[in-house]
């Protein structure tokens, strides 16, 4: 039982991975991100359940917090380079290279 | 038990996912303008960016700021609850939080982030 | 406390002589001579009391502590190197440097003195180090014309070859710790176990390699003739006549006294990498038409002599090995002196930009004459008692090696005369410079007067200085 | 009779012989050179007068009283156990050497006086002809073999200084420096020999080596061998024997005083006394005596054949002089040491004035060096130098009276006795050596044949440049008569003393002399011609002989391969190979790697992150795996 | 109180957290003085250090565990930080998001469970983001934020996930040793997090991109402080399973980034790229610290020769970047005969870059003879050779730039930036850095005192 509720999660997290790594728009990347940290919360929590751990479930609300403060640079940033008329795409930012 | 319950959810899921991102294909017209279908009229130019312009840049910041404060109430919710039991700690801890975020939003009220200009 | 200052008033004078611009060559000579008269103290004091004045400061960091000392072997060397780095001070007097040039010649005594001083690895590495990068802007900032690429040809070599002999340091102090629990970097304790088997090999080839990159022994001596060339005179001076000795210095303090069963059990390979270094050194020499390459190869001829005295492990050819570095030091830097100025006059170095300067030039002619008879080993000068007994040392162990030895001083009266005669006796001929040559000044005469007469009282009166290099070395001999 | 504290007084004027002419040549570099260079040649002159007395006062009480020291007088070397030190030998030997050094060089000193007089390198020419003087003094006085090697090295210096004299003659420096090259391959083997005998014995005094060489207390036989060979190698490298001899002709470019003194009389004399010196070394190895005659022999022989078609005169003496060190070579190869010796003292007589007789000719000619072309017929304007080059020739071709007679005769009489192709050897040798020197003096002085200008504008030297020459060609004539004087010199020194004189020897020497004296007569007088017809009719066979039959393009094929391989090693292996591939190799790669290393950072960020995906695979996998 | 509010153990997060009030604070106010934000900013930062220097706190709070590494690196972070607050501009955002970095270090040194540890290293890196963003070459700087943003959030997700594999494992979020396959498989993960954050070779591209576009002295920040938080995580790391999958490979990635970061750097024509490139060269030396730190058996002597070496390396990188900053040049063109105009920049320059270079009597000498000698201890041969081909390599092109500097005519006119005048703190920022770094290598007894402190936990 517990395999196949971590498996999922891992699954999960491995899925938001793989969009980072290869969708090219930034959005989508941050999505990725997100999703990533989302998993992992899932799999705390199970867990903190499994060990009746309330430090495990006070982590997780910590977790979301620093998510959702993730969030917010990366949106700035990408914000930032839409400002500046650039496409917020992978492809663009190619000029630090060597 | 619970694992029938699990596998009933997830297959729950997976139906509403596929239905709701094909249900329009399904229920639409066949799409019938092929080729020089898509051009504009005789008369119209062709057109240079994607049709959906972006956002207004100012409504993206009246997002962040708002993700900001609410993951605040995050935390404000579990201290509600617990706080008979830590009572006075508790209290100076959640006023300290809560000041600095008041001290956040003076400083970008005075720094004029709050206007909505276009 | 009065060793370290040796090393600690020509640094202090190098910092004084970076700051004051005009006066820096004043400064230079001062601190320059004072080091001489301080060096020169310990002999007054008698030869027998030489280890009182070494000095060890407190074990600082598992080991590592600030000793110094003197003996027979280091102490001559220190005459040297003051005494070179005042000749050349004085030689090049009257050029326009800037104070930078001053201080850095004045740091490089300051390190080479620290090197002669230390008895603990770690400082020893260090002032090794140090001496580099003096040199390295001495060659870069007033060298000839492709003095870039020596400077950096001669740090990156160099610094090759002592990471190496720092990771053979580093072997030995653990190894060191691992047999008898006590962390020392002192070059006398660390004598006793000795890392044996595969890893001792592996350490003492790193010492080998890390020495004989400076010696140079032959495979590792490209960076000599770039760097030689393109030095300023001082520069050449300096390199040749100390910076060389360091090389073989380190395997008499250092890797012999570390590996003593290993060195003898390879002497076959050490002796003859040396005595290659003797005759190839010979043979490029004769090919070179550059006068300063010329005098580079012949170093690395010289210096092979150095060790096949010093490997034969025998009294009279430590004795010999040691005494030749000497000698070597005094006449490749009279030799260099004398192309210095042909240069500075002439501003060429090829044999057959000159000619015909016997005529124009005598003092000039008598100086490289003396020079260059005393360099190929006529007796009566030092060259010849340096070489004569390092080959009878050899001779006892190795008698093929010994024969390379004699092959090699035969060939060098083949390179050296010829030069000789092409740049002082030919006549002139087209495209020569010999107009523009005038003879010495009377300061450069009195310089090189101060190299010459040393070359004639060693190689009639060796008795003394062999005596003294004795009490240094003579622990080595089996 | 002895100072006290054991010193013998015969010590002071040996001490003397060194420190006069030290003095003078201190005096005269520092003093006189800058201030009147005209002047240095006084106190020479002065320092050689000291020597001469003192070599006399040496030889007569060494002959009379029969004393002799050999004292170690200062430490040079020393490393512990091992130690080489300077000492002072006297014996019968050395004072002969010292007295016929003292003797010719006193004469040729004054000669060279006004021979050099309007030379502008005149100062810096008699330091350095004093220079050789005292190293030749040291060399013969010296006790062990390395301070033996210390002046002969010297030597070799002052013969590279005097040779190349004239330094701005081409011709003049080559050959200095092929002297001073082939002497230092020579010296390879002395000082080898040197470091073997220091191996083997640990010290190299004579007085101790010969003790106990005679005690057999050898430790290592074969070795010893090698350094008897090697000694004999050094010989011939400073007396011109055959491998080693193609420098002396080519030495003649130097001025006639040098060319008499030190390539006639002395310096070459040494590689002589170094194998007299060490005869109770050599005599004792098997074959080596054999191998010297031989070499002697064929030395002899072969620049005897080219001295007789030699045209410069300077050149025939030159070829002269080898022709008799090869026979001094033989004489010590019949284990007859004294006869070499006594023949080293006649020749240098004979030999110094038939050069100062030539310098006198060429001296005439306002050349360096005279022609046959140039000369004939010359007893007309120059009488006085015709008589002492006939005594000095009579002597030479060992006629009855004169002195070469006595030590020829000798040599002859131990060759006879050897039998077999030695005797052959002895006979033909005296033939030859008749052959050109009358060749050379019919040639010279007499009828002066067709093709030559003949006597027309030679005068008498001055007053120093003719008294010198008298005195030696008297001395060519009655130093033979003190043949048994120096016997019984010689056999104080240990070594076996010279040969009764049988009729029988005289005859048939006396005979094979006057037979070449003949065939020069026929040749060079009968037809007057010949000498320069053969030259046009076999112009091969004149080219083969002026290379000394081939010898000297191979010495020039043994220069060149040296060189070449230097090149190759110098310039084409270790910097275009070794420092351009090995060395300076290694920034490029190094560079080219780096940029290999940009390429893959492309700026893009999916890639960046990948290879991030990548490296964690990688631990994940690391972690559960290991 | 103080049993719930860890006040004593959290003393320098504090100040820092009141330097951050107070500049938001100043930033708020209309007319403020010139050099008030500077003061805050150092003052602050000064603060915290002293504090940190203070005695070990007795009482344990609750996800807190304080010890002298955690001391000792509080000091580091400060120290690292100090050259930024004196160079940056008058801005109180940047002041702030100095702040809230150097607060999240202090976080991480002082963190006793895996979620403090998480908390200090998001805390430390987002305003990294920001602060390199903010670069003056507005187009570089916000792709090269953006590069370091999704690389570093991608990290911190590794970390997050390695967390609760750990957690898994071990039942518990405290900084306990535990065993297994999931517990090595979330070791190994977060290792990734923490090499990816000291810029090991594999994981190493964000880098020169963030550090060519940022500021200069932010950069210098970047190397100093941040590297030194990867280096103490990898260090948490390996401390809890010395004899894990993750200790044994790291002597292999560190020599993979010496050499790496070694070979990259020799090609680069801009200045501050290849000082980030050399800045990985210098990460795989502590990598590999700490790698023999580890295989030791994680004890005081191996993490004071790490920790000398990254004070050394403040100094040097700090230093070096200080030197970019102050003397405005940007490419290995512009340097040519830069000794000409300004011998004594130059100078400092030379002196910084034969630290680098690890040529004695310099710190950066020391700092790699004594990881060298760690590597040697713990019988790592290969790698110790593999240290010593680095450093020459390495030292290949510090020597270049020298010779740029000194050797080479002065080629065309000199960059604009360059004409300004250079500011008082930028010249003392520079002497601060250029004389320790020159001539700490004379003085081992630096080190020795640093083992004893370290030694004693």
């Amino acid at each position: 039982m517990t395999a196949l509720i971590y498996s999922t999660t891992i699954l999960l997290f491995f899925l938001g991975l793989a969009a980072v790594v290869l969708r090219r728009q930034l959005l989508a990347m941050l999505l990725g991100l997100e999703l990533m940290v989302s998993a992992v919360n899932v799999s705390l929590v199970y867990l903190a359940g499994l060990f009746s751990d309330a430090q495990a479930l006070a982590a997780v609300l910590i977790i979301i917090a620093v998510a959702a403060a993730e969030a917010v640079v990366g949106l700035t940033l990408i914000i930032d380079l839409r400002e500046q008329g650039r496409e917020a795409d992978c492809s663009a930012l190619r000029e630090l290279k060597g | 038990m619970t694992a029938l319950a699990m596998a009933l959810d997830a297959a729950f899921t997976l139906a509403l996912l596929l239905v709701f991102s094909n249900v329009n294909r399904w229920l639409g017209p066949a799409p019938r303008h092929e080729g020089d279908g898509q051009l504009p009229y005789e008369t119209g130019m062709p057109p240079i960016e994607r049709a959906e312009g972006s956002m207004a840049v100012a409504y993206y910041r009246f997002a962040v700021l708002f993700v900001v404060f609410d993951v605040d109430l995050a935390f404000l919710l579990p201290w509600a609850l617990s706080r008979p039991v830590f009572g006075a700690a508790a209290a100076t801890a959640m006023s300290v939080f809560v000041g600095l975020l008041l001290l956040l939003l003076a400083y970008l009220w005075r720094k004029g982030v709050l206007e909505c200009k276009r | 406390m009065s060793l370290s200052a040796l090393w600690l008033l020509p640094a202090a004078a190098a910092l004084l002589a970076a700051c004051c611009g005009r006066q820096a060559r004043a400064v230079a000579l001062g601190a320059a001579a004072a080091t001489l008269g301080m060096s020169l103290m310990p002999a007054w004091a008698g030869l027998d009391s030489l280890s009182r004045l070494s000095y060890a400061g407190p074990a600082w960091f598992y080991g590592i502590r600030y000793s110094v000392a003197v003996d027979g072997l280091s102490l001559p060397l220190l005459w040297l190197t003051a005494f070179l780095t005042l000749i050349v001070i004085l030689f090049s007097w009257r050029g326009r440097f800037s104070s930078g040039y001053w201080a850095a010649f004045l740091a490089l005594e300051a390190a080479l003195m620290g090197v002669f001083l230390m008895r603990d690895l770690f400082f020893f590495y260090l002032f090794w180090e140090a001496a580099l990068i003096p040199m390295f802007f001495i060659i870069g900032l007033w060298g000839s014309a492709n003095r870039r690429h020596a400077a950096v040809k001669f740090f990156l070599f160099t610094f090759a070859g002592s990471v190496l002999m720092l990771l053979g340091f580093l072997v030995i102090v653990t190894q060191h710790h691992l047999a008898t629990g006590v962390w020392t970097w002192d070059m006398e304790l660390l004598k006793s176990p000795r890392p044996g088997g595969a890893l001792g090999l592996a350490s003492f080839l790193a010492l080998v390699v890390g020495f004989g990159v400076k010696v140079p022994l032959v495979p590792l001596h490209t960076w000599l003739p770039d760097a030689h060339t393109e030095a300023p005179v001082g520069g050449s001076v300096m390199l040749a006549g100390v910076m060389l000795k360091m090389g073989v210095y380190g395997f008499l303090r250092v890797a012999i006294p570390f590996f003593p069963e290993l060195c003898w059990r390879l002497l076959p390979w050490l002796g003859g990498v040396a005595a290659v270094g003797v005759i190839y050194g010979a043979l490029c020499a004769m090919a070179q038409q550059d006068l300063k390459r010329l005098v580079a190869y012949s170093s690395v001829a010289h210096l092979g002599f150095c060790l096949l005295g010093i490997f034969s492990r025998t009294q009279e050819g430590l004795a010999g090995g040691s005494l030749q570095l000497l000698n070597h030091g005094l006449t490749t830097g009279a030799l260099f002196l004398l192309v210095g100025a042909l240069y500075e006059r002439g501003h060429k170095r090829g044999l057959s930009d000159f000619g015909g300067l016997a005529g124009r030039a005598p003092w000039l002619t008598f100086f490289f004459g003396v020079s260059i008879f005393a360099s190929i080993g006529l007796p009566g000068l030092n060259g010849f008692v340096g070489e004569f007994m390092s080959l009878a040392g050899m001779m006892v162990r190795l008698p093929v090696l010994a024969l390379a030895g004699v092959i090699g001083v035969t060939l060098a009266a083949a390179y050296a005369l010829p030069a000789f005669s092409a740049v002082f006796l030919a006549e002139p001929g087209e495209g020569s410079v010999s107009a523009m040559i005038s003879d010495l000044s009377a300061l450069e005469a009195l310089t090189l007067a101060a190299l010459v007469l040393p070359m004639l009282a060693i190689g009639l009166h060796p008795g003394p200085l062999l005596a003294l290099l004795r009490s240094g070395v003579g622990g080595l001999a089996l | 009779m002895a100072i006290p504290g054991g010193v013998p007084l015969l010590l002071l004027p040996a001490l003397a012989v060194l420190l006069a002419p030290v003095l003078a040549l201190l005096f005269g570099f520092f003093i006189l050179r800058p201030a009147a260079p005209r002047r240095t040649h006084l106190p020479i002159l002065l320092s050689c007068a000291v020597v001469a007395a003192c070599a006399v006062l040496i030889v007569s009480r060494v002959y009379l009283f029969g004393e002799g020291f050999d004292i170690p007088v200062a430490h040079w070397m020393v490393a512990g156990a091992w130690s080489v030190s300077f000492g002072l030998r006297v014996d019968g030997l050395s004072s002969v050497m010292l007295a016929m050094v003292a003797v010719v060089g006193g004469l040729i000193h004054l000669w060279a006086c006004e021979y050099m007089a309007h030379d502008e390198g005149f100062s810096r020419f008699f330091l350095a002809f004093h220079l050789f003087f005292l190293s030749m003094i040291g060399l013969v006085l010296s006790n062990s073999y390395v301070e033996l090697y210390l002046f002969w090295e010297l030597t070799g210096l002052s013969s590279y200084l005097l040779i190349g004299h004239w330094y701005h003659k081409a011709s003049a420096r080559r050959a200095a420096f092929q002297a001073f090259m082939t002497n230092r391959i020579g010296d390879l083997g002395f000082f080898l020999a040197l470091l073997i005998l220091l191996r083997v014995f640990g010290d190299t005094r004579f007085l101790t080596l010969f003790r106990s060489l005679k005690a057999g207390a050898v430790g290592d036989p074969e070795a010893v061998t090698l350094a008897g060979w090697l000694l004999f190698w050094a010989a011939c490298g400073k007396s011109a024997q055959f491998p080693l001899y193609f420098w002396l002709p080519d030495a003649m470019e130097g001025p006639t005083p040098v060319s008499a003194l030190m390539h006639a009389a002395t310096m070459v004399t040494a590689g002589i006394f170094l194998l007299v010196r060490s005869w109770p070394l050599i005599g004792g190895i098997p074959g080596l005596p054999a191998a010297i005659a031989a070499v002697g022999a064929f030395t002899a022989l072969f620049a005897g054949v080219l001295a007789g078609t030699r045209r410069d005169l300077k050149r025939i003496l030159a070829y002269s002089t080898v022709s008799h060190l090869g026979i001094m070579a033989f004489a010590i190869g019949l284990s007859q040491p004294a006869c070499a010796i006594f023949h080293l003292v006649t020749h240098g007589f004979f030999k110094a004035a038939l050069f100062l007789c030539a310098g006198n000719i060429a001296h005439a000619l306002g050349q360096p060096s005279a022609d046959l072309d140039q000369v004939g017929g010359l007893r007309k304007t120059m009488p006085l130098t015709f008589l002492c080059f006939a005594l000095a020739a009579f002597s030479l071709a060992g006629i009855w009276p004169f002195a070469g007679f006595y030590s020829k005769d000798a040599i002859l009489d131990a060759a006879l006795a050897a039998g077999g192709w030695r005797a052959l050897c002895g006979l033909l040798i005296g033939a030859v050596s008749a052959f050109y020197i009358f060749r050379m003096l019919f040639l010279t002085f007499f009828g002066p044949s067709p093709r030559q200008k003949g006597p027309a504008h030679f005068h008498e030297p001055g007053a120093l440049g003719t008294v010198p020459v008298l005195f030696l060609s008297l001395g060519a004539l009655s130093v033979g008569w003190l043949h048994n004087g120096f016997s019984t010199m010689l056999s104080r020194s240990g070594v076996p003393a010279l040969p009764e004189l049988s009729s029988r020897v005289t005859l048939l020497g006396s005979a094979a002399a006057l037979a070449g004296v003949l065939l020069a007569y026929v040749l060079a007088l009968g037809l007057p011609k010949w000498d320069w017809e053969w030259r046009e009719r076999r112009p091969r066979l004149e080219r083969w002989l002026a290379q000394d039959l081939g010898v000297k393009p191979a010495v020039a094929a043994c220069a060149a391969f040296v060189r070449r391989l230097a090149g190759i090693l110098g310039q084409g292996w270790d910097k275009n190979i070794w420092d351009r591939w090995f060395i300076e190799g290694w920034p490029p790669a190094a560079l080219g790697l780096g940029e290999l290393g940009q390429e893959l950072a492309g700026g893009g960020l999916n890639d960046y992150l990948w290879w991030m995906a990548v490296a964690v695979a990688a631990l994940l996998y690391g972690a559960l795996r290991l | 109180m103080s049993s719930f509010l860890p006040i004593e153990a959290l003393a320098p997060q504090l100040a820092l957290a009141a330097g951050v009030v107070a500049a938001l604070l100043a930033g708020m106010l209309k007319e403020r003085p010139r050099g008030l934000l500077r003061a805050v900013a150092v003052s602050a930062l000064l603060a915290a250090a002293l504090l940190a220097g203070a005695s070990l706190p007795s009482a344990h709070p609750p996800l807190l565990r304080l010890d002298r590494i955690g001391l000792c690196w509080q000091e580091l972070f400060c120290l690292g930080a100090l050259p930024l607050a004196v160079l940056m501009e008058e801005d109180e955002i940047p002041v702030a998001l100095l702040f809230g970095s150097v607060l999240g270090m202090g976080l991480l040194a002082a963190a006793g469970s895996f979620l403090t540890l998480f908390l200090g290293l998001e805390l430390m890196s987002l305003p990294a983001y920001l602060l390199v963003s903010r670069g003056r070459r507005e187009e570089e700087a916000r792709e090269a934020g953006l590069k370091y943003f999704f690389a570093g959030s991608t990290a911190g997700a590794l970390f997050l996930l390695g967390m609760t594999l750990y957690y898994a494992a071990s039942r518990s979020l405290a900084l306990a040793p535990a065993s297994g396959p999931l517990a090595q498989a979330g070791l190994a993960l977060m290792g990734a997090a923490a090499l990816f954050k000291i810029g090991a070779v594999p994981l190493h591209f964000w880098l020169p991109d963030a550090y060519e576009a940022a500021d200069p002295e932010v950069a210098g920040f970047l190397s100093t402080s941040m590297k030194a938080a990867g280096v103490l995580l990898l260090m948490r790391l390996a401390e809890l399973a010395p004899s894990s999958a993750l200790a044994r490979v790291l002597p292999a990635f560190g020599v993979m980034t010496m050499l790496a970061g070694a070979f990259l750097a020799l090609r680069q024509q801009r200045l501050q790229r290849l000082l980030a490139y050399s800045s990985i060269s210098h990460a795989g030396f502590m990598i590999l610290g700490v790698g023999a730190w580890a295989a030791q058996g994680a004890t005081g002597a191996g993490a004071a020769a790490v920790y000398y070496y990254l004070i050394a390396y403040l100094f040097m990188s700090n230093g070096a970047f200080a030197f970019l900053k102050t003397s405005g040049l940007s490419t290995r063109a512009q340097l040519r005969g830069y000794a000409q105009r300004e011998p004594r920049l130059a100078a400092l320059l030379a002196a910084l870059l034969l630290s680098l270079g690890g040529v004695p009597p310099t710190a950066g000498f020391l700092a790699k003879l004594l990881i060298l000698w760690e590597t040697v201890r713990c019988g790592l041969y290969g790698a110790a050779l593999a240290g010593a081909l680095a450093a020459l390599v390495s030292l290949g092109y510090y020597l270049a730039l020298i010779r740029d500097a000194y050797f080479e005519p002065a080629a065309g006119q000199p960059p604009p930036a360059a004409l300004r005048r250079h500011s008082s703190g930028e010249r003392l920022v520079l002497l601060a850095c250029a004389i320790p770094s020159a001539l700490l290598g004379f003085f081992p007894w630096l080190a020795g005192g640093l083992a004893g402190v370290l030694s004693g936990l």
